[in-house]
């Protein structure tokens, strides 16, 4: 790969962060103060499904960003008044939010525009468009030819639309809300001991709604980024399951903003390479250590444990172990002689591709980078008299 | 705010009519009281009579359903905590009201911050905090920890926290339950310097000797009700524990003397490490016998529940425990709950709302909790056999006069006592070697306690082995045969009831070992303090 | 009753072939003034009934399109001896179906001798929607006549993804283009229904040449859109609603000889093709029609001469 | 506090609840400009209207009877089984391979191989997120939430590869040999000369269904292993002291679940009118699986009743959707509501219902009359 390949790739992940990065922040808003929200993934559909539907009829991108957050902030506050205010079950809450966008954007849309559930495209004026720097290189085959700096600068810092980079700045905005004032301790308090801030003479539902509608601003940015600055439009279901990912990218980030970022480039550079390398070829070998190297570390770390960890990593090794002999076993079609198998090239499945960033969300959740702790009271309501 | 009080005219708080219920439990009937300023006023009764209710309401945390609050003579509406802080009221509650992992400076500023920056707040609430401690003599590091800070320390943390928002009027409520004598006493000290200040002071106690010792007024609550409030000086303990609970109080238990026999739990060397790697039990050593009760003294904190929780089978250790002359397993990943109770070991636990009972399962399902794979309660080979469990569980429920005998209600809806009674029921019932107890009797009215005791020493006297540990050296002193205390970790001392007295086996929860030379009082009150903070 | 269509998975406005289909049953009602019956599904376990519920209804013929409807349209087709049936893109055999299939490799292949007749890279490109072999059959036809033109030539290939919402997602397209254009292509082929807008956006935005599918989409940028491989689904759907209940069964082949598919010439695009360019498929056109050149169909053995998926 | 009869709670509350759903759903038909009245008329006839459309009905209900006890199972352990989607899917696999390439010579032999495979494809698929729950403590929702998405690419994968007959378009098998496909209701009925059901795919796995709720209520009311996956689910800190084996039972309880949500698949491949594995194979069941669960009560009858509703909904939306402009969504936003009001918005439901009880109702605490040994949740 040579320079501009990486110059691009990182680019592509920075586009692709944004999103996940404003609904890992809105997480973060929310699971501070001890809500849990899952539903990040329903509002941010919603969002995109009303910033397009408005920035279309308007005319104008940033009537269609008030819009979407605004359909944000409401089912914000339905979440509110089911984990707050009714003190329900915050999972429920959030998968409910979750199908009521999913089915209800397809339901409008269609009441609206009569398109299959899918707003018509959006004209240029109607999006968010890059923002080309003084003296940026705009188009690709130009940009080849350019010198590495200008690659980076043309490529990297330059092109991108205004959301990325508000989205980036939220970053250090929301370390500076949550650790330098008054505001900020006492939302990191209310998610740890709800009990303490009450008794401090602060009231923890007004804390609690403002960290939830917080969330559902940032959604509201994130949903309509994707509709009217990523595609131009908005199509069933288009969040892909980004909300998940963004919480998963939550305990990565152990609940920090800066963590927040690095965790979110990473996914975003799945899904970079998802988007631009769709014919992996790896050679045989290659694939069958790696399998093995992986099946031998779960054996070996399941061999210290218990019984079950045997059963379930052994398994799961077993599969691996077979992945890779039938990989080799296939490569035989195509290559004379076992040994001449091992070095033919294969393509890596473009499902498996796909798949990689839900498969580094479990492996983050499985703890091995490390032991999250989320907020104490996170996910209980807050009921003073049983 | 205490200016014009003069000549103790004006009470500083008064309450008329207070009520309050939580649903269909009337916590509090038609309160009034009258507390003068610059006064320490106690109030006493018993577990669930409706103490931290009015003094929750009068905080703010509670709202009541009726009555009013005046403070200085002055009504004030008092819907939350801001307004009691404004009312200039602190408070400090039984469990105590802190984000743990915030600093002791951040805690303090939290809810009382200057303006919307953080940095000019904790910068004055540095400053001030400073000039509190020494003013109070309540040392504590600004920068530390609450999670890493003992309990004594997160006492002061939260009398700072009042005091930082300027109260007048401080409420404490069962401040010294978790503390060792020795911090209890410098609690004390402080408050009566803030008396001499002028602030007024509400202490609620179950400790009738504390509130002789500081209090200036004293009043009796009883179900929810305020039976009286007199001058402490007009009162003796005797008199007060009848106020509290209405007839004359005789607490004694009716045992013969034990007759043990072959040694049935054997404890040799064991150590107990938790997760994280504190060292919870040291070595421990001790035998129980059949027909024997080994009671286990000491501040709650020290490793016992650690290891009535390894005896139980569910938390590792290391070492040797054999039970009748056979081997235990004790890494954890042999044996549980369900292998102890196979060998004979019951367990009444010390948290029977988490541990002993499923709060919505209901009783008769409770009866078989833990011995669900008894042969008695299966049929078919496949199958639980409902009806015979319901069957037991009436049986049970009758011989133990738990209230009301319906097995059919959740566990949740029967009051603490008869729950308890419920878990002791089926424990006992089923006959075994060694019965493991852990507080029996916390948060239980006298009536249910008597009838407890009395079937704690019955199984002793049918033979069997019996652990006891308790907080409330009372019941240790009039239930067991033997007594042993643990301190850090480790066993103090063995001593006979009959043999020894309250004063020793408290320099033995201090950490004063048999051999030790005559120690100085401020030696002891050191250890105290140590012993307290192991928690 | 009317005819009726019933639509695949994706909508009638996915912009690909259920919008084709769409317009061609519009087209009939617009010049007829008569009323059509349709449906949109959105589960495979509706499909059976779809079908039967518009034949019970006396609906007569029933049009279908896409692949998916083969198997379910087996199964009703024989219960219902007196009502035809038109499946498109799939041959079901049986007495009252006609079934229409379309040879997109050779409109394909025509394309691509185009392709590589206007690249100055030597480099061309494809970007399929979803990965079956059907697209496959048009990377296919387009390699080969790339190869054809240009033996050299580089054909890079990359399918948007392997489920139906690979129809619809204009930024992977995109993204797709993007990266095709740093390995030098000049010209790109977009067979991926809605997908292709984004495709085919990102190539004018780069100066690029692309080539739209299905439809005529010259015009969406005038001027950088080299031709398109029209698949005439919309005729197949007209003439089969004109023709009523009697439409005519058996399998209908559309290819290059009678104009189901082709590429296509109007004003957006004249001064792209010159005439040597046109001289060259014209030629080919004749010798496909006349059997002289026969392209490789993908689908006939999943294998492709000129490219590797 | 239960000054509530239990009847109030288990029936009084979901019904309570229900309204509320049906009454924000009408404000959706509105105002997506559908007379609710019609759209009502419209969906009663697509789900019960003929005997065809009540087979569909009955079909669908068969899935989420899978799915809802699989949800329950789950949730009798306090854990939440998101991923029904993902093992619908590999019990689908399951299933497909037992049948497609084994030719069974009776379609008994056929219904029990693909049962016992879906159920064990279905459990292996939650066996990782179920492992990282009990010894990792990774959220279970989050796991199983990516495991649907592997699920769906390992199945495209298959099916767009090595199960694709060759030539073939759609991503889907082959259709399965002619022996192995399960009887339908209809042909069931023909036996007793009978004409129902017509060609609605309603087959002989709706017993399967029953069977299994029978055996879910054996199972959590009845038997060790179910009181000890409720007594877990009600109190960890409990079932440790009783030496219940949070490992064990997390694990056991998801796999049950997995296992159940995965023999869905078998009246979705086998017992369909064209029996073959298709890509979107589990078509949101796995979902609609949590909104039959909580209003069921995750107890075996509620859970056929809900199912019936879902059923009834899902096939009524279909005839909704195809009669008007309406698409099938609208189903998607009514199991939203009625997940919302009986899920998390219980409490708004309950505790007025609750204090009118108290104010005016029995005075006693609980009506222990009504009370029977079994129906505890
Ligand atoms: N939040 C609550 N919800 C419901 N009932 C409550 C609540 N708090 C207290 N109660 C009930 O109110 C009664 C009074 O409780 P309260 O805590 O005031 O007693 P207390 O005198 O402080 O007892 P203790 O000495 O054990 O602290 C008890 O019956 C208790 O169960
Ligand atoms: N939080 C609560 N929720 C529901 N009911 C409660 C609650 N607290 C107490 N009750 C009910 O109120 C009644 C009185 O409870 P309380 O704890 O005051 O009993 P008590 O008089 O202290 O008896 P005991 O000494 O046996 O604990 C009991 O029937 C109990 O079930
Ligand atoms: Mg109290
Ligand atoms: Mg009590």
């Amino acid at each position: 790969m040579d320079f501009f390949t990486f110059v691009q790739l990182g680019d592509a992940s920075v586009r692709m962060a944004i999103p996940l990065l404003l609904a890992c922040l809105a997480g973060l808003f929310s699971e501070r103060a001890g809500i849990f929200d899952i539903g990040l993934e329903g509002k941010m559909l919603a969002a995109a499904f009303l910033a397009a539907a408005v920035s279309l009829v308007s005319g104008n991108a940033w009537v269609g960003l008030l819009a979407g957050i605004g359909i944000s902030i409401a089912l914000s506050l339905i979440h509110g008044l089911a984990s707050i205010t009714f003190r329900g079950n915050q999972l429920i809450s959030g998968v409910a939010i979750n199908f009521f966008a999913a089915g209800l954007t397809v339901v409008v849309a269609q009441g609206w525009f009569a398109q299959g559930g899918r707003t018509p495209s959006l004209p240029k004026d109607a999006r968010f468009n890059g923002i080309d720097f003084p003296g940026a290189l705009t188009r690709v085959r130009d940009k080849m030819q350019a010198d590495p700096w200008a690659q980076f600068y043309s490529e990297f810092i330059s092109g991108h639309s205004i959301l990325v980079y508000l989205g980036l700045l939220t970053v250090p905005l929301s370390w500076w809300v949550l650790y330098r004032t008054r505001f900020g301790l006492r939302l990191r308090a209310v998610g740890e001991a709800p009990e303490a801030v009450d008794t401090a003479g602060i009231s923890v539902v007004r804390l609690r709604y403002t960290a939830v509608i917080i969330a559902g601003v940032l959604c509201g940015v994130a949903g309509a980024y994707l509709s009217t600055a990523v595609q131009a439009g908005f199509t069933k279901d288009m969040t892909a399951n980004r909300g998940f990912i963004a919480l998963a990218a939550l305990i990565f980030a152990k609940w920090r903003p800066w963590y927040a970022l690095g965790a979110c480039l990473l996914f975003g550079l799945f899904f970079a390479i998802d988007n631009r390398f769709q014919n992996i070829q790896l050679e045989v070998i290659w694939i069958m250590t790696g399998l093995f190297a992986a099946a031998a570390a779960m054996t070996l770390y399941a061999l210290r444990r218990e019984r079950i960890d045997l059963i379930v990593l052994g398994g799961l090794s077993a599969v691996l172990v077979f992945v890779g002999l039938a990989t080799w076993i296939g490569a035989m079609d195509e290559a004379i002689g076992a040994t001449a198998a091992l070095f033919e090239t294969v393509k890596v499945p473009s499902q498996l591709i796909q798949s990689l960033p839900y498969l580094f969300v479990v492996v983050v959740l499985a703890g091995f980078v490390g032991k999250a702790i989320p907020p104490r009271a996170g996910g209980q309501p807050y009921v003073k008299e049983r | 705010m205490s200016a014009q009080t003069q000549g103790g005219q004006t009470p500083a708080i008064e309450l008329k009519g207070i009520s309050k219920a939580f649903g269909p439990v009337q916590a509090n009937k038609d309160i009034s009281i009258r507390v003068m300023p610059g006064t320490i006023h106690g109030i006493i009764g018993e577990n669930g009579a409706g103490k931290s209710t009015l003094m929750s309401i009068l905080y703010g945390f509670y709202k009541a359903d009726s009555g009013e609050i005046y403070i200085n003579g002055k009504l004030t509406e008092i819907p939350d905590s801001d307004a009691a802080i404004a009312a200039g009221i602190g408070m400090v509650f039984q469990h105590f009201k802190l984000v743990k992992n915030f600093t002791v400076l951040e805690n303090v500023v939290l809810g009382a911050e200057d303006g919307p920056m953080l940095r000019p707040s904790l910068r004055r609430g540095r400053q001030q905090l400073k000039e509190l401690s020494e003013e109070y003599g309540l040392n504590v590091d600004p920068d530390a920890v609450i999670e890493d800070i003992g309990v004594g320390m997160q006492q002061r943390v939260e009398i700072l926290k009042a005091l930082y928002r300027q109260a007048d009027i401080l409420i404490l409520d069962e401040p010294t339950g978790v503390l060792t004598p020795a911090e209890a006493d410098q609690l004390f000290r402080i408050l009566n310097r803030l008396k001499e200040e002028g602030k007024t002071i509400i202490l609620i106690t179950h400790k009738l000797r504390e509130i002789m010792d500081i209090t200036d007024t004293v009043s009796v609550m009883r179900r929810g009700e305020m039976t009286s409030t007199v001058k402490t000086t007009d009162t003796n303990p005797a008199d007060l524990a009848e106020r509290m609970v209405g007839r004359k109080v005789l607490l004694r238990v009716d045992k013969k003397p034990a007759t043990p026999g072959e040694v049935v739990l054997d404890v040799r060397n064991l150590d107990v490490v938790d997760e994280k790697d504190v060292h919870r039990v040291k070595g421990v050593s001790f035998q129980v016998r059949a027909g024997e009760i080994l009671g286990i003294a000491g501040v709650s904190g020290n490793g016992q529940s650690e290891l009535l929780e390894v005896l139980g089978g569910y938390e590792e250790a290391t070492g040797e425990i054999l039970l009748n002359g056979q081997p235990l397993d004790l890494s954890g990943a042999k044996s549980d709950g369900q292998s102890r109770r196979a060998r004979g070991i019951a367990h009444v636990p010390e948290d029977r709302q988490h541990e002993g009972l499923i709060m919505n399962f209901s009783a008769w399902e409770n009866t078989a909790f833990g011995y669900h794979h008894d042969e008695k309660y299966q049929k078919n080979g496949l199958l639980m056999d409902n009806s015979a469990i319901l069957k037991d569980a009436q049986e049970k429920m009758d011989r133990f006069d738990v209230r009301p005998p319906n097995p059919l209600l959740a566990a949740k809806n029967f009051s603490g006592g008869n729950q308890q009674k419920i878990v002791v029921a089926r424990e006992i019932e089923r006959d075994p070697d060694l019965l493991l107890v852990g507080q029996p009797t916390r948060g239980v009215d006298i009536g249910a306690i008597e009838f407890i005791h009395q079937q704690i020493v019955a199984l002793r006297d049918a033979g069997k082995a019996i652990l006891l540990v308790s907080v409330e050296l009372e019941e240790i002193m009039g239930l067991s045969d033997r007594i042993a205390v643990m301190f850090d970790g480790k066993i103090m001392g063995e001593r006979l009831p009959s043999e020894t007295d309250e004063k020793e086996l408290g320099l033995l929860m201090a950490g004063m070992t048999d051999t030790d030379a005559p120690h100085s009082i401020e030696e002891i009150e050191q250890n105290l303090a140590h012993a307290g903070e192991a928690e | 009753d009317g005819p009726a269509i019933i639509y695949d998975l994706g909508g009638k406005f996915d912009k690909s072939f259920n919008e084709s289909a769409y317009n061609g049953a519009q087209r009939w009602a617009e010049e007829t003034g008569e009323e059509f019956a349709e449906f949109e599904i959105t589960s495979d376990a509706q499909r059976e009934q779809a079908i039967r519920r518009f034949a019970e209804a006396g609906n007569n013929p029933i049009v279908m399109a896409g692949f998916s409807w083969g198997t379910p349209l087996e199964a009703a087709a024989a219960d219902y001896p007196d009502t035809n049936f038109v499946i498109i893109d799939a041959a079901v055999d049986a007495p009252n179906i006609r079934s229409v299939v379309f040879n997109e490799h050779e409109g394909s292949y025509l394309v691509g001798m185009l392709a590589a007749a206007a690249s100055e890279t030597d480099t061309v490109s494809f970007v399929g929607g979803m990965d079956i072999p059907l697209i496959r059959k048009f990377g296919c036809g387009y390699a080969q006549g790339v190869k054809a033109v240009n033996p050299d030539a580089t054909v890079i290939s990359n399918m948007t993804g392997t489920t139906p919402s690979a129809w619809n997602d204009p930024v992977k397209g995109s993204e797709l283009t993007l990266s095709q254009i740093s390995q030098g292509s000049d010209v790109v082929f977009a067979a991926a229904g809605g997908t292709g807008i984004g495709v085919l956006q990102t190539a004018a935005d780069e100066g690029i040449l692309s080539i739209g599918v299905d439809s005529n989409q010259n015009y969406l940028h005038s001027g950088q859109v080299l031709t398109s491989m029209v698949k005439r689904v919309d005729n197949a759907v007209y003439d089969a609603f004109a023709a009523g209940e009697n439409v005519e069964v058996g399998l209908n082949v559309m290819g290059v000889e009678n104009e189901g598919v082709a590429y296509s010439l109007d004003e957006h695009n004249e001064e792209l093709i010159t005439d040597e360019m046109k001289a060259m498929v014209e030629e080919a056109s004749a010798q496909m029609a006349s059997g002289e050149l026969e392209v490789h169909d993908y689908m006939s053995d999943e294998t492709c001469p000129a490219i590797d998926f | 506090m239960d000054a509530m009869p239990k009847w109030a709670d288990v029936v009084l509350v979901p019904v309570v609840s229900l309204l509320l759903a049906a009454i924000i759903s009408i404000i959706v038909f509105v105002a997506v400009g559908q007379d609710p009245w019609e759209a009502l008329k419209l969906m009663s006839y697509g789900a019960v209207g003929t005997s065809d459309n009540l087979g569909y009905t009955l079909f669908y209900m068969t899935n989420f009877i899978f799915t809802g006890l699989a949800v329950a199972v789950a949730f009798h352990a306090a854990l939440f089984n998101i991923g029904g989607e993902g093992q619908v899917l590999l019990g689908g696999l399951g299933a497909t391979l037992a049948v497609l390439f084994v030719p069974w010579p009776h379609w008994t032999l056929a219904l029990l191989a693909g049962s016992v495979a879906a159920a064990l494809f279905g459990a292996l698929w939650v066996a990782i997120p179920a492992y990282l729950q009990a010894r990792r403590g990774s959220h279970i929702v989050i796991t199983t939430i990516m495991f649907n998405f592997m699920a769906s690419g390992l199945l495209i994968f298959m099916l767009a590869g090595p199960l694709k007959p060759v030539g073939e378009m759609q991503i889907a098998t082959a259709v399965f040999p002619e022996t192995v496909h399960l009887p339908s209701l209809h042909d069931i009925a023909q036996l007793f000369g009978l004409d129902t059901f017509g060609r609605s795919p309603v087959n002989i796995s709706i017993f399967l269904a029953l069977g299994a709720c029978v055996g879910v209520w054996a199972l959590i009311w009845h038997t060790r292993l179910g009181y000890q996956i409720r007594a877990f689910g009600q109190s960890e800190s409990a079932a440790r002291y009783a030496g219940i084996s949070a490992v064990n039972i997390t694990m056991i309880a998801l796999l049950i679940s997995g296992a159940l949500a995965g023999m869905m698949a078998v009246n979705n491949t086998m017992g369909i009118n064209n029996p073959q594995l298709v890509d979107n194979a589990a078509g949101g069941a796995g979902f609609i699986g949590i909104a039959v669960a909580l209003m069921g009560r995750n107890h075996p009858v509620g859970i056929v009743i809900a199912a019936l509703l879902f059923g009834a909904l899902f096939q009524g939306g279909a005839e909704l959707s195809a009669a008007t402009q309406i698409p099938v969504q609208i189903v998607v936003v009514i199991q939203a509501l009625v997940i919302m009001f009986t899920g998390a918005l219980d409490e708004m439901v309950r505790s007025p219902i609750q204090k009118m009880f108290l104010r005016y109702g029995n005075k006693g605490v609980g009506a222990p009359a009504a009370v029977l040994p079994e129906g505890e949740e």
